[in-house]
């Protein structure tokens, strides 16, 4: 069988060293499953391409047959420098473009700038603008985390929950056009506030939008969750324990599924979080193993339970008074100093090292994007994993490649 | 006319008598082969349009309902001209085989898998001695022709130069050869049953109301023939490479397969063959199972109302297939895809012991009951 | 090795979550539709929606504050005149650059560039997309006394 | 008692020798160590002050010096951040790597040499991570002049 794996031209470059940009680290991998046949490795190229790395991302397979022996994420396709145009656009104008960075939670992004910018140029921000930034980042990462599950479902093959998590995905992201004017990238929060109030109207919608995705939720449970054919794909598979995490700095949903309590919004409270009343779910749940996939999965879900509860609680509760800080004006620039502020995004935690000198343009904004640190996991996790696992990997890990490449 | 026809008797030896009779001559080989000829147009101008438009169209318009979207609408009413529409779109796209293909290997693989799905057709038994081709190995035929596919996968996979196709084609060897196991065995029990391989023979052992039916027949064979049924069915799917078995094709894992490379017809030559197989697992199922052509009353049973009368054996029979068929696609889009892994396990470590075990007990049930 | 009760249990929790999936997407079929048939049902567009511009041709004063706030430089402005005479030559958007922020909207002293509903724009070439508002047979430039046929943003204006 | 007495005491006899300032004060308190003594400093703050987490790396170029940024985090006990500074001079920026340490490093020491040219010392996968590999120069540097042209790719728009 060996011999005639390499005769066939698919096999013809079995040194991976020949391949452009190719550096695997030349450590042998020991495959889970016991293999009686030893064959050829196949070097195979997964990506840009391929519909289940999300995005623009490469990886560099080397496989026995199925089983992969090493995988190495190759990333910055979609590398577009962010950190250097911050560097050189006012404060005002750097507002929009880190929208860009994780498109599917950009509201989180934003907030990461900000909060950092913010402590460093000692603004206050008024009380309801923080309410009002707590509705809107919480409402985005319901839908951050519909997309991701559903997502999750279509890797392992299940096209219509997807498309159901779609719909109440839809209807989220109407809500937020009515407020910020986006659907997708919102450039909704600004120093020391926020461009718009919301309409009693609106939270009504909002109120009622959220009745409707718990409504909806036994519909993903029945179809997805508790499939018999999920469970066996997706539990025990790709585990991720809480030292790896640590090791790795991977954060989010991914470290709270490997059993680890940290949640930003409870352990150092921004932007109000301390007024309201959620829990943090961590894994293991129900079934599988503590930090596999299913659970990876499940930790989403249980999350937008309390992003429901908080969303809830930020309308009943807002507080009258000014949207934005009177004194930041366009022209605003922050005296000199540093901060390191983080927040919780829907992918793992946002932080930013601002450095500003007083002058026009910030001197240093250092982007921690929770993407490119979770996938650095890859090259680890995915030794002797089925090609299939891989993909059940990449998917519950949830990358954005906006933000691994920024 | 066609009502008349002894069962016995295939129809294109009836085409060669009317020739021979026509022309003045005794039937010689030359009138048979016409006769032949004649039926395999037939069959694959009856069955390549309502697969290739109907099966095409049903697929995507349910996944639509089912998905809250309406799937195709714009050509023509509701949408019901967009299959032709993407047959004109793939006939005219350009043909590419690219640079480091096995040229003659990459040309003859959709022929082959598009021959022997279509194939297949010509052992059904539509109506009441409606089959195209009576053989006395009907079902071992059928069975054969799925193998045969495989053949054709494999070379698309490998003359492709791709290492997804690759992997796509090694994965439907290995799971459409396993799967033949049970289906094998399980085919066997309704066999066993009639005493005939003949497709049509097994219809006819199956005459009468719903409990002839070999799936409930007389009560007391429902104990074997229900997960016989199961049984075949699921095999029937993985077959067709259909949901959850969609390894092969795993868009998510292997972008599209053995057919990733293929472009134009060369592609729709290989997307109607499936439709064709799921059609034509389904039609077996139900002759095998489902008493064919006969309805729930019996009243196209000998002796019944509706005896002989050829339309009402045919729908019966396609209502049937049909209700097979939107299964399987209802079920594509309710599950999540299996892993490799997981396909062998359900093959040879749950299916296998279960057909064997129905094989043995139908053996059984058949000394002591019939 | 897996005892027998766990290999039944394995088939029969197949079978029934199998059929649990069925009884959620069988009713789905009898539903209606969820999707809107786009170029003949328009989705509903919030009056905040930051679409394709709106260019009050008249109230402009061509002080630029547009062209120095543009993060990506997708606005060229030009002007004849000065003052009170002053008339627009060019006022040229660069779709293909524009970010749709609104930060252009925010410092215009006279509320002449506004954010309007359009959400398609298409063209076939690249120059199809950079579109001239000081061409006055533009469908988005409105001269004065002309209503606005849609309500506009008017984003965090102080 | 803050973090950086506690870190401080950790390194006992070896302090003087580490660390070259403490500032305790402000909203982003930090302690900058030696670079050839980062390893150290690192482990002590792991070991002995809880820090479990290696949360990022940041890298600024401040025109004559340049300058690591770790920032570590507490996760189990008390979240808060920690932050170690490093200072390299401008024309051979070379720090010791923490990649055998924490493989979160692995990355973010690759990203900052890769768009400051800080170079990690004993770093196992030392090249370039975003930019290709055969990218001419650093681009967070303030002097940095991006390219005009990139393998027939007109850069200059």
């Amino acid at each position: 069988m060996s011999n005639t794996v390499s005769e066939t031209p698919a096999a013809a470059n079995p040194n991976p060293s020949q391949i452009q940009g190719v550096k695997l680290s030349g450590e042998r991998a020991v495959p889970v499953i016991p293999r009686d046949i030893q064959t050829d490795e196949l070097v195979f190229n997964m990506g840009p391409q391929h519909p289940s790395t999300h995005g623009v991302l490469r990886v560099v397979l080397r496989t026995d047959g199925e089983v992969v022996l090493e995988a190495q994420p190759l990333i910055g396709n979609l590398h577009r420098s962010c950190e250097k145009i911050l560097e050189n656009l006012t404060y005002v104008q750097g507002l929009p473009y880190v929208d860009r960075m994780d498109y599917l939670g950009a509201l989180n992004m934003e907030l990461g700038l900000v909060l950092s910018v913010e402590e460093a140029g000692g603004v206050e921000v008024p009380k309801r603008a923080q309410y009002l930034r707590v509705i809107m980042c919480e409402l985005n990462r319901v839908i951050s985390h519909l997309f991701a599950s559903g997502q999750f479902g279509l890797d392992m093959g299940a096209f219509t929950p997807f498309l159901y998590m779609f719909r109440e995905r839809e209807e989220g992201l109407k809500l937020l056009n009515m407020v910020t004017g986006g659907r997708l990238l919102y450039h909704y929060i600004r120093y020391g506030g926020v461009t718009r109030d919301i309409t009693p109207e609106w939270a009504k919608l909002c109120l009622a939008w959220c009745d409707r995705v718990l409504a909806h939720m036994p519909e993903y449970d029945n179809l997805l969750t508790w499939n018999n054919i999920f469970l066996n794909r997706s539990c025990g598979v790709a585990i991720l324990d809480a030292s790896t995490c640590m090791d790795f700095a991977v954060t989010g949903p991914c470290l709270r599924a490997a059993g680890v309590k940290r949640d930003l919004r409870k352990d150092m409270p921004y932007s109000s979080y301390e007024d309201f009343d959620f829990e943090v779910p961590v894994g293991p749940f129900e079934k599988g193993v503590v930090g596999d996939s299913w659970n990876r999965y499940r930790q989403r879900l249980m999350e937008i339970h309390e992003s429901l509860k908080i969303i809830r609680q930020a309308i009943e509760g807002l507080p009258e008074g000014e949207t934005q800080q009177k004194k930041i004006s366009r022209a605003w620039k922050s005296p000199p100093g540093e901060a390191y502020v983080a927040s919780e995004a829907p992918r793992g935690e946002i932080s930013c090292y601002f450095v500003s000198d007083g002058g026009k343009f910030p001197y240093r904004c250092r982007m921690r994007g929770p993407s490119f640190q979770n996938i650095a996991v890859l090259e680890l996790c995915s030794r002797g994993l089925l090609i299939g696992d891989l993909i059940a990997l990449l998917g519950s890990i949830d990358i954005t490649l906006g933000e691994v490449d920024r | 006319m066609l009502a008349v026809v002894d069962h016995a008797t295939p129809l294109s030896a009836h085409i060669a008598n009317w020739l021979a009779a026509f022309v003045g001559l005794e039937p010689i080989w030359v009138f048979h082969a016409v006769g032949a000829l004649v039926v395999a147009t037939g069959v694959l101008a009856l069955v390549v349009t309502p697969v290739g438009l109907g099966g095409v169209y049903l697929e995507r318009k349910l996944a639509g309902r089912i998905q809250n979207r309406r799937g195709p609408n714009r050509v023509g009413p509701y949408g019901l001209l967009q299959t032709l529409a993407d047959g004109v779109k793939l006939l005219s796209k350009e043909d590419i085989i690219h640079r480091g293909a096995d040229a003659p290997l990459f040309r003859l693989a959709p022929y082959i898998v598009f021959l022997s799905a279509f194939a297949g057709f010509v052992v059904l038994p539509f109506w009441p001695g409606g089959a195209p081709a009576n053989l006395d190995v009907g079902i071992f035929y059928f069975l054969a022709l799925i193998g045969l596919e495989t053949i054709g996968i494999v070379m698309a996979g490998w003359s492709s130069n791709n290492k997804w196709s690759l992997l796509g084609s090694m994965r439907e060897v290995a799971q459409v050869i396993s799967y033949e196991l049970p289906l094998g065995i399980v085919a066997m029990c309704p066999v066993i049953v009639a005493g005939t391989m003949s497709l049509s023979g097994i219809t006819e052992v199956q005459a009468g109301p719903i409990w002839k039916w070999f799936v409930f027949r007389d009560g007391i064979w429902a104990i074997v023939m229900v997960p016989a049924f199961l049984v075949f069915y699921v095999s029937g799917l993985a077959a067709a490479k259909r949901a959850p078995f969609d390894l092969p094709e795993a868009e998510s894992e292997l972008i599209a397969g053995f057919h990733t490379e293929y472009s134009g017809m060369r592609f729709g030559m290989f997307f109607l063959p499936e439709y064709a197989l799921m059609l034509s697992i389904s039609a077996v199922t139900s002759v095998l199972f489902l008493g064919g052509y006969h309805d729930p009353l019996g009243m196209s049973a000998e002796g019944g109302s509706m005896h002989g009368v050829w339309w009402w054996g045919l729908i019966w029979f396609f209502s049937k297939t049909t209700i097979l068929f939107l299964s399987q696609l209802i079920l594509r889009w309710t599950l999540p895809r299996l892993r490799i892994d997981q396909v062998m396990y359900l093959c040879y470590k749950v299916l296998l012991p279960i057909a064997m075990a129905c094989l043995v007990a139908t053996a059984f049930l058949r000394l002591f009951f019939s | 090795m897996k005892s027998f009760g766990e290999w039944a249990s394995g088939i029969w929790n197949g079978l029934r979550t199998t059929f649990v999936g069925l009884s959620i997407t069988i009713p789905y079929i009898f539903r209606r539709p969820y999707t809107l048939q786009y170029p003949e049902e328009l989705p509903e567009i919030p009056d905040t929606e930051r679409g394709l511009h709106n260019f009050k041709i008249d109230d402009c004063i061509a002080c630029s504050q547009c062209v120095k706030i543009c993060p990506v430089d997708c606005i060229r402005l030009a002007a004849a005149g000065k003052g009170k005479l002053a008339r627009m030559t060019l006022f040229e958007i660069d779709y293909t650059k524009c970010l749709f922020c609104a930060l252009c909207t925010e410092p215009c002293p006279t509320e002449c560039i506004l954010m309007g509903p359009t959400f398609d724009l298409v063209g076939y070439t690249r120059d199809e997309v950079i579109i001239d508002y000081a061409d006055r047979d533009n469908p988005r430039t409105f001269s004065d006394g002309e209503e606005i046929p849609y309500p506009i943003t008017s984003f965090a204006r102080k | 008692m803050s973090w950086i007495a506690a870190f401080t005491e950790a390194l006992g006899d070896a302090a003087e020798n580490v660390i070259e300032e403490a500032h305790d004060e402000g909203n982003h308190p930090f302690v900058r160590v030696r670079a050839e003594s980062i390893v150290e400093a690192a482990r002590a703050l792991r070991d002995k002050c809880g820090a479990e987490m290696l949360h990022q790396i940041s890298g600024v170029d401040y025109a004559e010096h340049m300058e690591v940024i770790y920032h570590f985090t507490r996760v189990t006990r008390d979240p808060g951040f920690l932050c170690l500074k490093v200072s390299v001079p401008r024309d051979n920026p070379v720090v010791p790597t923490l990649a055998h340490e924490w493989r979160a490093a692995n990355w973010t020491e690759r990203e900052t040499w890769d768009l400051l040219g800080i170079r990690f010392d004993g770093h196992p996968h030392h090249y370039r991570i975003l930019l290709a590999e055969d990218w001419v120069g650093h681009p967070l540097r303030k002097d940095y002049e991006p390219p005009t042209e990139y393998h027939g790719i007109d850069c200059t728009q």
